[in-house]
């Protein structure tokens, strides 16, 4: 696959949007461990709102600025910020209605420096950071021009990341506050996001 | 996460907040009212030559945040859904709503998901030209008294915040002055949380917490959310002896100081345990000298029907007494004759 | 009862009524004192010209019925221990404390105990010469609506009439005169509880009125003495409209009448649910065209930890509105500004 | 035993608050099915109320005035007034410092009557006077002389009474409330006052 066009992109955050769904329970139930139990809940209200925008949109700048505004405007906790900042960040590094391999990889950077300008979370701190940044990391470094070998990297990459989070302690959120406590479950936002990038991959992959 | 049977007096768990929204301003319709979607306002506004006050939180905590909306106390409060902050555009909305050249005064209770939504609401505000300044309560001290202010949650310590920002307001102080008074109060305030037994999240049936019976986690956060450490259950007097002697140790009340004391219980605990409760940290300051100038025992701030409570702790300055004690307020959930 | 492991921030459990009744005193000691062991009265009394608003009753429920005492409402609460009608012999002496020509006013909620106490009471005070008038209160409507009033159980009903009553006495009224101002109100105001789960006695650990998890029952008296009958748990809306309907059968409102409408939480129901709760009541009530013009939803009579809440409506005449709504009252737990 | 002293009267008041102290709980117990659970704890109070004002006392009336005002200032609930009453009653009743027998059931009957004054339950409807009824009944039909066998009587009475109220539908106090539910359990007032008389008894056959 060479080009990502605007419905692929689309067809892309309604897979999301199923397997988040399926699995909404066991990332609620892994923040209620450690934080306050609803990631499920927003996380799927998050990518509802998004692809609510969706619509019959032909331009990828418009439409992950809209997606990012609408899920600002009807979801809420740190999610919505975070998820927000990263469809914003996104559409300031996309342009036209297809995107290569290259472009794809600039807009998800683009993403991802979206979320670093509101949070100061990195690697080790047991977010949702330690699915995103390897994931992005992934996709730079796979270079392809394949865009669903792309995503397979990606996918793999916030897995592994995701998965990782088991072991550490919490710096950000309101794990934070479990100090040690918090080491033995994941962070509800890495798996989900880890979630994400598989069903990106599936979506494309068929 | 154990998924149980609902026992709660609720509809479909999406439409609880807006709902309990609805049912709260037809019952204060006189009070309070929807500017839009999740936007708390006051029915009559104030004048807009004055600093507006503004703050946002999740629902949930009922009367907290918006049973404080109301004359003397604040302008607007943006909602969220159970527990989640509300998302930037929304708390943006409401920002353009009370843009004024006086400025809007935003009450931020540090939790990740409110500042982030504060952070990126002031981004949006301060490309379209809004007069907004940030205040942050970071009152909870279960991380460590010496924990900096950015590792504090915001507990219940901001409602007092609240009366005294907002009769500031009224009087028609400037932006800084009233952030100035609001800043010397965040500086003297401590609140400590108790939890003994866990809550259930209206929406998707999670308890959270579970404690053990018998057990309570002094440090508790107001999502369920953990913090100190777990311990058996103590007497009454026992546990107020250890919430006050940690307040103390963070506020360093000396004899003849004036203090404010506040015991906030969070659900099932019953206002006869909160008296109980206050009675003893009373003595235990009465005994150093300190003077109780300001007291309350009710539910301000909840965490649905956990049980257990907030204790709240603050050195009041003289303008502080005043703006508590005699300025008037009439909010639904907090009135000063 | 099932003696369970107590899971309440108490000490000593015979302790519990004197503890609570010191805590509240010293948190509110610019509005209510004790006269006396379990005699709370206003730290500024009023004229004694002017009639006294007395009433008695068990601990157990607060803020009531000591949570009402002050400025506009309450002269004095004689409170009893846990869920008891306190002595005769202490009820009479708070009598003689009050003694006055303009009179007293006794209220008495109907519990077997407390008319028994407060006859025996009135019998003493006669003898002594001490002018007293009893006033029942009877709002209960889960024995059906035809039910005698001597069968009707006082419940939260109880509290806007000490709003009506205590500012008619404010106001230099006569005796007779609020008497009929307060029997007019007890003739159109009807309460119906709702329960679901169990609650807890502080002193003996007796589970009371064990409710399976999902099941409620319509018609619970505020001491988990059952009453109406049990049925599976109703969402909100239902449960609402089922409540509305009785209370309505009861008052039978007209468009255009006023009335009022509170929910009054028992224990651990959430402020969010009683105002999802009362969101229908009052669609239900506007649906007909009858204007709810004093409203409140919040914890006014408490049942301990039980989860559930009491539905009041009454239908009100011009003079009950300006007296609930247009004159000052300042006590802890109700202040009109 | 043809004399009842003061100093018998008390030990039997005594012998009742033990008695009764290590059957509270039970007490409780039925009262929390149709009632509110207070029973135990408030006849245990009202007992000790009683007894506390004991002392050295003397003479009957002025005992047993002094044993009514203490229970109606420092106890509450249906017990404090219905007791108290007994108690008042007993007072109009009594005279001197020794009582023969029919002199006892003169002062019991006077505490019936003080309680009558109280409430209108009488024999059926499911309340403590279901054993109180009877048992000064049985006193007055004895109509021996021999006190130990008046109380004898009266405890008899006294316990069928209050388990024949088992089967019966409250029409007073918190019970009635229940209605036909209240059917099945024994009333927690009868129940006590079964326990007393036969307290009553105990303390005077050794
Ligand atoms: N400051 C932060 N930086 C990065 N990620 C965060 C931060 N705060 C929270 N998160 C992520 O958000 C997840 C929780 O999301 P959610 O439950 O929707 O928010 P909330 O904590 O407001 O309830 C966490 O598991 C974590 O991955
Ligand atoms: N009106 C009444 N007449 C006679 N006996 C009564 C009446 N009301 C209650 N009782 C008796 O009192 C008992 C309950 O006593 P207690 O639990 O101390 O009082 P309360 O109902 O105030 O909690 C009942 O079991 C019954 O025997
Ligand atoms: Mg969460
Ligand atoms: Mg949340
Ligand atoms: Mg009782
Ligand atoms: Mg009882």
């Amino acid at each position: 696959m060479q080009k990502l066009s605007v419905q692929d992109f689309i067809s892309m955050w309604k897979c999301a949007l199923d397997r988040v769904t399926e699995r909404a329970d066991e990332f609620s139930r892994l923040d209620a461990v450690t934080g306050d139990g609803d990631h499920g809940t927003a996380i799927v209200q998050a990518l509802t709102s998004s692809v609510d925008m969706a619509g019959n949109a032909t331009e990828y700048k418009v439409l992950l600025s809209e997606m990012g505004f609408n899920v600002m405007m009807h979801t809420g906790g740190s999610t919505s910020t975070l998820f927000g900042a990263f469809l914003l960040g996104m559409s300031d590094h996309a342009d036209g209605s297809e995107l290569d391999g290259p472009q794809v990889v600039k807009m998800f950077r683009g993403g991802l420096e979206g979320i670093q300008k509101q949070t100061k979370a990195g690697k080790g701190d047991k977010t949702m950071m330690d699915a995103l940044i390897p994931a992005v990391e992934a996709m730079a470094a796979r270079g392809s021009n394949d865009i669903c070998e792309l995503f397979n990297a990606a996918a793999e990459a916030a897995r592994e990341g995701a998965l990782a989070t088991k072991e550490m302690k919490a710096n950000f959120g309101r794990a934070r506050n479990y100090g040690d406590r918090s080491i033995g479950t994941a962070d509800a936002g890495a798996m989900s996001w880890a979630c994400m990038f598989s069903a990106f991959h599936e979506a494309l992959a068929g | 996460m154990n998924t149980k049977i609902m026992t709660k007096f609720i509809n479909e768990p999406e439409n609880i907040t807006r709902e309990l929204l609805d049912g709260y301003v037809l019952a204060y319709s006189d009070k309070v009212a929807l500017a839009a979607e999740n936007i708390v306002v006051r029915a009559v506004p104030k004048d807009p030559s004055k600093v507006a006050i503004v703050t946002l939180g999740g629902s949930g905590h009922e009367p907290a945040l918006s049973g404080f909306v109301g004359e003397g106390m604040l302008d607007c409060s943006v909602v969220g859904d159970i527990f989640a902050a509300p998302g930037a555009q929304r708390l943006f909305q409401a920002l353009q709503l009370f843009r004024r050249d006086a400025g809007i005064l935003l009450v931020v209770l540090n939790h990740s998901g409110d500042v982030m939504s504060a952070n990126m609401a002031m981004q949006l505000a301060e490309r379209a030209g809004i007069k907004v300044k940030k205040i942050l309560t970071h009152d909870d001290i279960s991380a460590g008294i010496d924990t900096p202010e950015e590792d504090c949650r915001g507990l219940a310590g901001c409602i007092p915040l609240y009366k005294i920002i907002g009769a500031a307001a009224e009087e028609g102080k400037s932006l800084d002055e009233i952030y100035e008074i609001g800043e010397r109060f965040n500086q003297q305030v401590a609140t400590l949380a108790v939890a003994m037994g866990s809550c259930t999240h209206p929406q998707n049936g999670a308890t959270i917490s579970e404690l053990a019976v018998g057990e309570m986690e002094i440090g508790m956060g107001q999502h369920g959310e953990g913090g100190g450490g777990r311990q058996m259950l103590e007497s009454a007097d026992k546990t107020a002896e250890i919430m006050i002697g940690q307040l103390c140790e963070k506020i360093q009340p000396k004899t003849g100081d004036k203090v404010l004391l506040y015991v906030n219980g969070v659900g099932s605990t019953t206002l006869m345990e909160l008296s109980i409760i206050f009675r003893r940290a009373h003595q235990v300051l009465a005994k150093d000298g300190v003077e109780v100038v300001h007291a309350k025992i009710g539910e301000l701030l909840t965490v649905q029907e956990m049980a257990g409570f907030q204790m709240i702790l603050a050195k009041l300055d003289d303008d502080h007494v005043e703006l508590l004690k005699n300025r008037k307020a009439d909010a639904p959930y907090w009135t000063t004759v």
